[in-house]
């Protein structure tokens, strides 16, 4: 990066592992920070890390974290000249964006409207054939009618998904086999995403079943210029929700690579893209990939690419949006080794992971060689039920995959969180990192399905979706956004396991 | 800055080693809260009993005792507890609900409708739930603010023109009976 | 040795000596939940009742006892070093000096100067300050253990060719009055 | 690395946070672990992370780290097959080495012949002069007489150094700077060498003042294979005791580093290194470099070449002692970014450094991105007073060196260990951070002194010796080995700064 203006103060409205791990970054930059909280997190780790904190609501995240006029009068009264929305909340919210920009104070992200034309599936899916990503067959545009979405379903050949264009996380979508269950799908799934995303349009796709879900991260800055940071593989989820995720993705050729890459990077230029972003692929089997999504965010595996590269994607995002040029070209870009993430949530496994919050009496977490941990856990830490299950991110890195996975499973022994209620889904990491699937690096989505004897979540079940990092109930039935609430949509039904035996 | 502590043992976070079966994790708890409750109880009392399910905890003191709790351990967490809301500025939330009038946002608050017209409310005004008490410009809206309960206004604790964060108090009240 | 090696690693187990059956279990459960909120407590009680399920300790004293608590700094180190070494399968330190004759160092235990030779001491023997009581084989070196004071053997701990680590109880020893 | 059988159990004769680095290293490695340790340590970390721990002695470094008998005994008795003997304490002891290797256990380290030729400073110079490396002009083995010295001094120029054979660590040893002095400093270091080493022999070597302390760190396997992995920068020191380590060192071109490297290697394999080793340079402020000494232990400041290379060094000398081939060879080596490493001990910095141990109740490390933290501290922990004052080692790596500093600062502010009469050098190294003389990278070892106003150690001061890293005054006194008790050696008195205005 070249020398240029920097913050002088960055507001993070945001909460969680995020909110501190930004703090941090601004810290490193000599940016002094502001911090906004929720009653409900009074005594979260960013309050008193921050120079300042502000109240600006109670718990509900609709009243506080997703209170556009709170957050933007925090940052007036703290004179804050730009804002880092995290992940989740508000990040991909355009009319926060908008409002930000109106206000005279820097969005950390990209402009409004491409987080607008991304936002929206039907529209994005369209913008990135034109910017020449492969994409899955499918209809060209919104189906206007049952018959049209026949006509489609016949041309790509079954079975397809209908999705609503407003619609992501597992919500909104349909998977069908057969010419007699589309009609009434489809007018179903009309009525249904007008009344979840006030928002009717629908297209059809072909459906896949064992996939994997691999991302490619990019970094774009205001003056054209964008490289890709390599890959993600997270096809370790359950339910849409990811587990772990790993860079580079096993087995995945570096051609495939390179040219997920290069199509990303494209894809972002052709937008206007300016940030950190995200382009998710669906991959299914052979070398052939196609675009699903952008995210206009930080995502929450984001510290895999960070390990491999050794860039800072959160110091990146403040340099971009303070004005600064890409201080590296393509070339520049090395990715070293393995990383691997471990996702601690705050749920049970053996209770179907329901959520279990609590006060965190004992917390230890894993250190030494190549070990990091983004958390916002502390001992005494009473984790809010109202909010996300992110307790911590454990992340390791190795020369190669199978040394991150021994260092992975000796940072996961010795992590600990115990307390009255508390359960983590530390111990069931461990298993999935014993699983021969995730060793052979063969698994795909349905992995964790598999290793549970769950049924997979089937097409139709609108299940809380994608990554679901932030807020979990409290972001569905968020501001107006497209996408309906701010809920990121990180895994479309595409990626969902097959039924058994299917 | 309390967040990320390495490593192992804290024999403050585990008081209660040892927790095998569901009794003894009972009486871990109980114990736990007849500690805690002891902190919180302003007079020490003569004699204490809590029980939970089969796990029971009973103590008998002679005498009432020298009021200050001994165990350092609680000590350090209820000076936590201070420390953290002192550095956010305001009193305990739960005083807060009882005497103060608060801001329903984050904003600038104002004590009358425009300048240099009369203010709501004064020092002595009685006010009664759902009567506006003041303004608070938030992203250029003027957002009334209401008193959620009867009371006397006995302290003006915000300035007019000066910005308040939620849940900052505004008018002190002093309840007004019948 | 052996036993002492086993489940080092078990953060969860923390038990105390000989808690071999649940009942057993629960009862030093519950014993050290008593000497720790004794250790909390301010003021020391008259009564102490604690229960969990079958296991309860009663405790009444005559006097409340000396009005200031015990150094807390002490206790929490007394505390530690029992429970460490109730984690090796021993008895608290302050015990050991006390009760028992142990290892000066680490290799194997003899009872006797050779295979088949007369037991430097046994059940009964009254032993002095000096006395041998046994040989360490350490790095196939014989190294003379002896007797740091007076008392008569109640208790062979150690067998003969067992593995012994530092300050491992060998015998048990009844102090000897003059 | 090759496929070779590992290791089934290792014994770590070491205690602190080098004992629980390596029973992490092991863990990694699928390696049980065995920790040793003396009454003074049975709360500590490692005692609780093994898979089994024998206490072999009272907290006296004598009658337990530095009792070969009882370490032995607890490798036998526990079945280990190899000791890693960690830094200070035996690890530079020859005849344990050699009692290892009769016992049929691994010594992880050189053969005892190696660390025995190594550690006598005389032989040391010989060989490595006959192997190729640069030396400072001095005399040419030990001086039989006071004359012998003037002649030598005379030819090589004062000022000169006379320093015992057998000494290390700043001890045995006197600056001298005119004829006059000689004979009589000559004389009298006889007898102290006599005293303090049992080993009268003294050499003669020239004396430079302003020197920067630079290290070479090579890995070297039992087929003759050898590599080096960079330098690190250790010039931070006070009173020979290193504050502040890091790699690469500033203002030095790849140039130096790499004929620096190549040295070392063709040092270490003219005399048969085995495992991880560190060469010790003085590099004067032009380009020229004069070998001091080698190391056959773990450093202390290992990480920071960990950090810039990815290589574990733990897990590497593991490998090799199991007679594993070196898997990379120098060109596979490449250095990346900077890393820096800060010491935390606990010692008074307003108090001239006067140890400060006692119980930390507070103890909170930094994590997150490119922090490491190698630690055995956790709250509640009593911080022995009898041994080292080492207790926790923070680095953080980063593109450059600026960046790497700014998130040192950052991670220092997130570090907290409070407790009564605890004190930490977190705040002081902020100092050294803060000082233009180390952000230019233009500062020599005298810069401690400097920024302190403390008067620079003299020559002639025995002073507890270099990294002083085990034990402290239980070292001091030990078992008989080559260089008095096995103090490891790693600041020699050149390094010291020269008394302000000579």
């Amino acid at each position: 990066m070249s020398d240029v203006p920097m913050f002088r103060k960055v507001l993070i409205a945001n909460r969680g592992e995020i909110a501190l791990r930004m703090a941090r970054a601004c810290r490193e930059l000599g940016i002094r920070t502001v911090a906004v909280y929720s009653t409900e997190d009074r005594d979260s780790a960013v309050v008193s890390y921050a120079d300042e904190a502000v109240h600006i609501g109670p718990g509900p995240a609709k009243r506080s974290y997703l209170s556009i006029p709170a957050i933007i009068e925090a940052a007036r009264l703290t004179g804050a000249d730009a804002i880092h929305p995290g992940y989740g909340f508000l990040s991909e919210n355009p009319d926060f964006a908008e409002v930000c920009q109106q206000e005279g104070i820097v969005f950390i992200g990209p402009p409004a409207e491409v987080i607008a034309a991304l936002g929206d599936k039907c529209a994005a899916r369209r913008l990135m054939a034109e910017a020449g990503l492969p994409i899955l067959p499918g209809s060209h545009g919104p189906v206007r009618s049952a018959e049209e979405a026949l006509e489609t379903a016949r041309r790509i050949g079954y079975p397809v998904i209908v999705k609503a264009a407003a619609g992501g996380g597992g919500r909104g979508m349909r998977v069908v086999y057969q010419d007699g269950e589309l009609v009434s799908t489809v007018n179903n799934l009309y009525g249904e995403a007008q009344t979840l995303f006030g928002d009717a349009r629908l297209y059809v796709e072909r459906y896949v079943a064992s996939t994997r879900h691999i991302e490619v991260q990019i970094l774009c800055d205001s003056y054209g210029n964008g490289v890709h940071l390599g890959v993600r593989d997270c096809s370790v989820q359950r339910r849409h929700q990811k587990l772990l995720e790993e860079s580079p993705a096993p087995r995945l050729s570096q051609s495939v690579i390179d040219r997920m890459g290069a199509a990303s990077v494209a894809g972002a230029r052709a937008i206007g893209y300016v940030g950190a972003g995200t382009f998710e692929f669906l991959v299914d089997g052979t070398d052939d990939f196609f675009f699903m999504e952008a995210n206009c965010r930080i995502q929450v595996e984001h510290p895999v690419t960070e390990m491999v590269t050794g860039i800072d994607l959160g110091q990146e995002q403040l340099r971009i949006a303070a004005g600064g040029r890409l201080g590296i070209e393509q070339a520049d870009v090395v990715n070293r080794g393995a990383a691997i993430e471990c996702r601690i949530n705050v749920e049970d496994p053996d209770r179907g992971f329901a959520p279990a919050p609590g006060r965190i009496e004992i917390f230890e977490v894993p250190s030494g060689p190549f070990v990091r941990v983004d958390t916002h856990g502390y001992p005494g830490y009473r984790m809010p039920a109202i909010y996300d299950p992110l307790l911590a991110k454990i992340i390791t890195w190795a020369p190669d995959r199978d040394q991150a996975i021994a260092r992975m499973q000796r940072a996961l022994t010795e992590f600990r969180a115990t307390g009255p209620g508390i359960r983590t889904t530390a111990g069931f990491l461990l298993g999935v990192l014993d699983s021969a699937e995730f060793r052979s690096g063969t698994h795909d989505t349905g992995l964790v399905g598999r290793l549970l004897d769950e049924p997979a979540a089937a097409g139709g079940t609108p299940v809380a979706g994608g990554t679901a990092v932030a807020g979990g109930t409290a972001v569905a039935g968020g501001t107006t956004v497209a996408g309906g609430g701010s809920t990121p949509a990180t895994a479309a039904i595409q990626r969902a396991p097959a039924p058994l035996g299917s | 800055m309390t967040q990320n502590l390495a490593a192992r043992n804290d024999p403050y976070s585990e008081p209660f080693p040892g927790a095998e079966s569901a009794a003894a994790a009972d009486l871990a708890l109980v114990r736990q809260h007849a500690v805690e409750l002891l902190a919180q109880l302003g007079r020490p009392p003569r004699n204490l009993h809590l029980q939970a399910g089969e796990a029971s905890v009973d103590i008998t003191w002679d005498e009432p005792g020298s009021p200050e709790p001994a165990d350092r351990t609680l000590l350090t967490e209820v000076r936590a507890v201070e420390v953290r809301t002192s550095e956010a500025g305001q009193p305990p939330a739960a005083d807060l609900a009882q005497a103060y009038l608060t801001s329903p946002g984050v904003g600038v608050f104002y004590h009358s409708r425009e300048p240099g017209a009369a203010p709501f409310v004064s020092v002595g005004s009685l006010v009664q739930p759902g009567q506006q008490i003041g303004i608070i410009e938030a992203m250029k809206l003027m957002i009334p603010v209401e008193a959620d309960r009867t009371g006397r206004i006995c302290q003006v604790v915000k300035g007019n023109g000066e910005p308040v964060e939620y849940a900052e108090p505004l008018f002190a009240l002093e309840p007004e009976e019948g």
